[in-house]
C-alpha cells in the first residue's frame, strides 16, 4: 500500500514449536505426533491460501483469469486480500522496475510469517523479454526469496494453477522441526 | 497554410512539405509557442502526440497537432541540441503537453521553459542519465 | 422439547429442596457455554455459506477441495493457518489500543447472543430490558473500530473508522425506531413477551405498520453490519480493507468473527422480532429459528453480491432524509394503530 | 489550512502503487479535507520497462512482441499501430483476406478489452459478481485467440505483411456463435448494473470531463466520446477495411462516468456487427504479402495511428535506413487521460476517485511504455 511509514518491525519468535518438536521426537512414539501435527498444520497452511492482489503487468490479467469463473481458484482456498498484513502468498505477476522493486520488498516484509511467493511468467523468474533493458529487475528473486517459478509470457491459467500445486506440496513437506531435519 | 505561415513566421520556418494529409514543418525553438499558437487558432485543437528522437547530431522534438474536424496533421519539428536543450514548453497552449514534455525531459534531457511540473516521470528521481540518448 | 428439559431438571431440583439461584446460575452458564459454542460454529458455517453463494452467484464453484466435495473444511483451515501467522505489531502503531480493538468489537458481537431465544427458555437470560440491551450492546463494537483505525497509524484505516462511525451512528437510529414499534405493539421490552405476543396473533410482519418497521430494521441491520451496499468502512476498492488493514492472523480473525457473529445475530433477531422467533409446526423449535435466521442470512448475503456500494454522503443522506423520517412515521403509526 | 473558525488538516493518501482498484501499479497522491479530494497528483513510471529503448536495438519484426506488452489488454492494437507505421515506410499492400483478418482480431480484442473494463469497474464500485460476469464472456474470447494464435493475451498474430496464419478450421462458426451470444449477454449486463439505482447514484453526474478541455488534454478513445465528440480514428482515417464497414461512433453528451460507462457499452454492440460483417464477408486468398526476409525501409517516418479500445493509440517510427529502426515512439491513449485525471478528481471524494480512474480505464503498460 504503501502508506508513509517505515516498514514494520518483524518480532522474533522465540520459536517454541520447534523446540517442543525436538523434545517429542526424543520421546518413544513422540514422531509419529509430530508428524500427525506436522500434517494437520501443513494441511490447514496449503489450503488456505490468501493472495495479495499485486498486479504488475501482462500476467496480472491472466490472475485475474485465474482467479474468476472459469478457472476458479476460490476451489483452493485461495482467495484475495487487499492487503498484505493478511495475505500468505504474494503472486508477483509480471515486470519488476526498478522503480518497483522497493515498494515490493516493503509489501513483502510487510506479510506476516509464514509467507510464499510465487514469481510468475518469465519477467518475474529471470526478467523475461526485458534481459537488456536499463530499469527492469532481471527476477524478482534478486529481492525476494521465491519458492515457484512459472515460465511463460504469461502463463496459461493451467500453468499458475500447477504452480499453486506444487506450492502446496511444497508446503506439506515442511515440518514444525525445522526443514532439513 | 504552407503560404501563411511562411509569410507569418519568415525565417523561423526552417521547411515545410505536404505529405499526404500531413503538413511537415520545421521552425526555431524560438517560433514554437507562436506557431503552435497559430495552429491551434486554424483549427488544430488537439496534441496527438509529442515527441523526440535523437538524429545523431541533434535531437528533433516533434510535435503532431491534429485538426479533428477536418483531419488534417500538422507536424512540428523542432531542433535542439543534444546535450543542455531548452525549448518554451507548450503547456500554456495545449494541455496535453504537460507529460509528454515530462517524459522528454526525463528520456531526453530537454529543459522546458515555463513547465509547470518539470519533474522526471517515468524513472526515479536519483536516476542518472537520459536513457533514450544514442 | 427444552422447555420441558428444564421444567424437569428444574422439578426435579426443587423436589430436592436445593436453593433455586444456583440451578437458574448452572443453567445460564450452561446456556452461555453452548451458545459460545454454538456462534464460533455458525461463523465456520457461514463463511463457508457466503462462499458458496457468492460462487454460486458468479457462476464458479466455490470451494470444492479442502475436506471433501464442497469443500466443508474450508473455513476450518483458514481459521487453523490465522492462528499460525504471525503476529505484527506495525511500528508506529498505538500498542494497547491496537491490542485491545479485536475484543472490544468480538465481546460485545458475542454478548448480544444473551437474549436471543433459541427456543422457549432456549435463552441465555432473557432480560427485562432485552430489546434496550441489544441496542446498547451492539452499538458498542463501533469504539473498537475507532480504536482499530486509530491505533493502526494507518490513513486508510483512520478513514474505515470515520466511516464506521459516521455509518453506525446514522443508522443506529432509525434501527431503534424500528425496534421501538415492536415494542410498542408487544407492549414489553423483553424478549420473550415479543415472542409471545406473536404467538398470540401472527407474525409480526404480517399485522399492519409493521413491515415498514421490517424493511426499516432490514436495510439498517445490512448497515450495521457492513455489508454492501454498506460496506464503506472495509470497501476493499477503496480502502484496502478499511479498519483492520494493519490486521493479521489471529487479530484479524477476531474481527472477522465479531463480523459474521454480527451478521448471524441480526438475522437472528430479526426472525424473532417479526417473524415469529422459534415458532412453527412440525419441527422442533431451534430448528424453526435456525430456519428463519439463515434464510435472512441467505437474503443479506444475495444482496451483498448483487449490488453495487454507495458513497459516503449517500449511505448518510439516505438514512437521515429517508429513514429517520419513515421510521418517525412508522413509530406514530404503530402508536395509532396500537391505540385504536 | 484554516476555514473559518475550525482548523482542518489536509491529509495526504497514498493510493498505489499496490491498491486494489489502481489497475496495476499506478499510485495516486491525494490530498484530502476529510472524504473530499483537493489535490491529486498521479505518479507513473513502475512499470516502465524501456521498450522504446530496447525497439533501437532490434529489427523490425523483433520490435512486434514488444508491442503486445504495451497495452496487453488489447495486444492486436499495439501490433496494428506498429505494423500499420512500418508499412506505410515499406510501402507495402496487404492482401484482402488479411485486412478482414486483421479487423476480426481488432475488434474481438476490443469486446475483450471492454468486458475486463466492465469488469473491473464494477468491481470498483463494489459490485463484485460483475467482475466474474465480464471475465467470464471473457474466456470465450480468449478460446479464439488461443485457436489462432496459440496465446491468450499477447498473440503478435498481425505481423508486417499480413497476419501470423490463417485461420484454423471452425473459426468462423466459433465466432459467430459467439456474437449471437454476446448481445444477450450484454442485455444481462444492462439488467444487473446498467438498471441500478446505486450504480447511476455512483456515475452519473460523477467525474466531469469538458469535452474542450479533453480536447486539450489530448484525450481520445470511449473516454473523450462520452464527453460527446465524435472522434474515432476507425471513421477519422480509416484503416484496414474499416472504410467498408458499417457501423455507429457511439457518443454520450454526459461527460461523466455513465456516459463512459455506456460508450463501452454500446461499443461492444458495435464491434459485434463489425464481426458479424467481417465474417460473413470474408474473402479466400493469401493472408500474407510477400515481404523482404530483412526489413529496410527507407529513411523517413511514419506514424501508425489505431483506434484502441482505450482510444488513439499510435506508433511513429522514424528509420535511418538500417535494419533497425532509430527511433520507436508509442503514443498512449492512456498516459494523457492519466495527466488530465487530477482536473477530473478535484473536488470529489475518495469514493468516486476509484469510479472516475476506473472510467477511464487506464492499462498501465502503454502508459509506462
Amino acid at each position: 500500500m504503501g502508506v508513509g511509514r517505515p516498514p514494520s518491525e518483524h518480532q522474533e519468535n522465540p520459536n517454541l514449536a520447534t523446540r517442543a518438536a525436538d523434545v517429542a521426537c526424543r520421546v518413544p512414539g513422540g514422531s509419529v505426533l509430530v508428524t500427525t501435527v506436522d500434517y494437520v498444520l501443513n494441511w490447514a497452511k496449503s489450503s488456505s491460501l490468501w493472495y495479495l492482489t499485486y498486479g504488475l503487468a501482462c500476467c496480472a490479467i491472466e490472475m485475474m483469469c485465474t482467479a474468476a469463473s472459469h478457472y476458479d481458484l476460490d476451489r483452493f482456498g485461495l482467495i484475495f486480500r487487499g492487503t498484505p498484513r493478511q495475505s500468505d502468498l504474494m503472486l508477483v505477476s509480471g515486470t519488476v522496475t526498478k522503480k518497483m522493486a522497493p515498494v515490493l520488498r516493503r509489501l513483502y516484509d510487510q506479510m506476516p510469517d509464514p509467507k510464499y511467493v510465487i514469481a510468475m511468467g518469465g519477467c518475474a523468474c529471470a526478467g523475461g523479454p526485458f534481459q537488456d533493458s536499463y530499469f527492469v529487475v532481471q527476477g524478482v528473486d534478486e529481492i525476494v526469496p521465491v519458492d515457484i517459478y512459472i515460465g511463460g509470457c504469461p502463463p496459461r491459467p493451467e500453468a499458475l494453477i500447477d504452480g499453486i500445486f506444487r506450492l502446496q506440496e511444497k508446503i506439506h513437506r515442511t515440518s514444525i522441526r525445522g526443514e532439513g531435519q | 497554410m504552407i503560404e501563411e505561415l511562411r509569410s507569418r513566421f519568415g525565417e523561423a520556418l526552417l521547411s515545410a512539405e505536404q505529405v499526404g494529409r500531413e503538413l511537415r514543418v520545421s521552425v526555431a525553438a524560438a517560433a514554437l509557442p507562436e506557431v503552435a499558437a497559430f495552429a491551434k487558432e486554424h483549427g488544430f485543437h488537439y496534441p496527438a502526440d509529442i515527441t523526440a528522437w535523437d538524429a545523431g547530431d541533434e535531437l528533433r522534438v516533434v510535435y503532431r497537432l491534429v485538426d479533428l474536424a477536418s483531419g488534417e496533421h500538422l507536424v512540428i519539428t523542432v531542433p535542439a541540441p543534444r546535450s543542455g536543450a531548452r525549448l518554451p514548453s507548450l503547456v500554456p497552449i495545449f494541455g496535453g503537453a504537460d507529460w509528454p514534455e515530462r517524459e522528454i525531459y526525463d528520456l531526453f534531457g530537454v529543459r522546458f521553459d515555463g513547465h509547470p511540473d518539470l519533474r522526471r516521470i517515468l524513472l526515479t528521481d536519483d536516476w542518472e542519465g537520459h536513457p533514450l540518448l544514442k | 422439547m427444552n422447555a420441558s428439559l428444564y421444567n424437569t431438571i428444574g422439578q426435579w431440583w426443587y423436589v430436592h429442596g436445593l436453593p433455586p439461584w444456583i440451578f437458574e446460575a448452572a443453567w445460564m452458564v450452561a446456556m452461555a457455554a453452548l451458545v459460545t459454542v454454538f456462534v464460533l460454529l455458525s461463523v465456520l458455517v457461514l463463511v463457508w455459506l457466503e462462499r458458496k453463494i457468492s460462487a454460486d452467484l458468479q457462476s464458479r464453484v466455490g470451494p470444492n477441495r479442502v475436506g471433501g466435495r464442497f469443500g466443508p473444511l474450508q473455513t476450518a483451515a483458514d481459521a487453523l493457518k490465522l492462528l499460525l501467522k504471525e503476529d505484527i505489531f506495525p511500528a508506529g502503531a498505538d500498542r494497547v489500543v491496537f491490542w485491545l480493538a479485536p475484543f472490544v468489537v468480538f465481546v460485545p458481537s458475542l454478548m448480544v447472543f444473551m437474549v436471543l431465544p433459541f427456543g422457549e427458555r432456549l435463552a441465555v437470560n432473557d432480560l427485562n430490558l432485552g430489546v434496550l440491551f441489544v441496542v446498547a450492546v451492539s452499538a458498542f463494537p463501533v469504539i473498537g473500530l475507532i480504536m482499530a483505525g486509530w491505533g493502526s497509524n494507518n490513513k486508510y484505516a483512520v478513514l474505515g473508522a470515520m466511516r464506521a462511525a459516521a455509518q453506525s451512528l446514522s443508522y443506529e437510529v432509525p434501527l431503534v425506531l424500528a425496534m421501538v414499534c415492536v415494542v410498542v405493539f408487544a407492549g414489553s421490552l423483553r424478549v420473550g413477551d415479543i415472542v409471545a405476543a406473536q404467538r398470540e396473533g401472527g407474525w409480526f410482519i404480517l399485522r399492519f405498520p409493521l413491515q415498514l418497521a421490517f424493511l426499516l430494521y432490514f436495510i439498517t441491520a445490512m448497515a450495521e453490519v457492513n455489508r454492501v451496499p454498506f460496506d464503506l468502512p472495509e470497501a476493499e476498492s477503496e480502502l484496502v480493507a478499511g479498519y483492520h488493514v494493519e490486521y493479521s492472523g489471529m487479530r484479524f480473525a477476531f474481527f472477522f468473527l465479531a463480523e459474521f457473529a454480527h451478521l448471524f445475530f441480526v438475522s437472528a433477531f430479526c426472525a424473532t422480532l417479526f417473524l415469529g422467533a422459534w415458532q412453527g409446526p412440525w419441527l422442533p423449535p431451534a430448528v424453526w429459528f435456525l430456519l428463519k435466521s439463515y434464510a435472512i442470512v441467505i437474503l443479506i448475503m444475495w444482496i451483498r453480491w448483487t449490488v453495487p456500494r454507495l458513497r459516503i454522503d449517500q449511505v448518510m443522506g439516505f438514512s437521515w432524509k429517508l429513514l429517520v423520517p419513515l421510521g418517525l412515521a412508522a413509530v406514530v403509526l404503530t402508536g395509532i394503530v396500537k391505540v385504536w | 489550512m484554516t476555514t473559518g473558525l475550525t482548523p482542518t488538516e489536509h491529509i495526504t493518501l497514498n493510493m498505489g502503487p499496490q491498491h486494489p482498484s489502481t489497475h496495476g501499479v499506478l499510485r495516486l497522491e491525494l490530498e484530502l479535507e476529510g472524504e473530499v479530494i483537493v489535490a491529486c497528483r498521479p505518479i507513473i513510471g513502475y512499470l516502465h520497462r524501456g521498450i522504446e529503448k530496447m525497439a533501437e536495438a532490434r529489427t523490425y519484426p523483433q520490435v512486434l512482441p514488444y508491442t503486445d506488452r504495451l497495452d496487453y489488454l488489447s495486444s492486436s492494437s499495439n501490433n496494428m499501430a506498429y505494423v500499420q507505421a512500418v508499412e506505410k515506410l515499406l510501402g507495402l499492400e496487404v492482401p484482402e483476406r488479411a485486412k478482414y483478418l486483421r479487423v476480426i482480431s481488432l475488434e474481438l480484442n476490443r469486446i475483450a478489452s471492454h468486458l475486463v473494463f466492465l469488469a473491473t469497474f464494477a468491481n470498483d464500485l463494489g459490485a463484485t459478481t460483475v467482475f466474474l460476469y465480464g471475465m467470464r464472456e471473457r474466456e470465450l474470447i480468449m478460446d479464439l485467440f488461443s485457436m489462432w494464435a496459440g496465446a491468450r493475451l499477447t498473440q503478435s498474430w498481425i505481423r508486417i505483411g499480413g497476419v501470423g496464419a490463417d485461420i484454423p478450421d471452425g473459426f468462423v462458426d466459433q465466432a459467430l456463435a459467439f456474437c449471437r451470444l454476446m448481445p444477450k449477454r450484454l442485455d444481462e449486463y444492462d439488467r444487473i448494473l446498467t438498471g441500478n439505482r446505486i450504480f447511476r447514484a455512483r456515475t452519473e453526474g460523477v467525474g466531469i470531463l469538458p469535452p474542450e478541455l479533453g480536447v486539450n488534454y489530448g484525450a481520445s478513445g470511449p473516454t473523450l466520446r462520452g464527453s460527446g465528440v465524435e472522434f474515432d480514428v476507425r471513421r477519422a482515417e480509416p484503416y484496414e477495411v474499416y472504410g467498408d464497414l458499417d457501423f455507429e461512433v457511439v457518443t454520450r453528451p454526459t461527460c461523466d462516468c455513465m456516459g463512459r460507462y455506456l460508450v463501452r457499452m454500446q461499443e461492444m454492440r458495435q464491434s459485434v456487427r463489425i464481426l458479424e460483417q467481417c465474417l460473413k464477408r470474408l474473402p479466400e486468398g493469401e493472408v500474407r504479402a510477400k515481404v523482404p526476409r530483412v526489413i529496410r525501409p527507407p529513411e523517413g517516418e511514419a506514424y501508425g495511428r489505431v483506434e484502441s479500445p482505450r482510444g488513439e493509440f499510435a506508433c511513429y517510427v522514424v528509420s535511418d535506413g538500417s535494419p533497425r529502426p532509430a527511433r520507436v515512439r508509442f503514443r498512449a491513449p492512456s498516459f494523457y487521460h492519466l495527466s488530465v485525471l487530477p482536473r477530473m478528481l478535484q473536488g470529489w471524494k475518495v469514493g468516486d476517485a476509484v469510479a472516475i480512474l476506473g472510467s477511464i480505464d487506464i492499462v498501465l503498460g502503454e502508459v509506462d511504455r
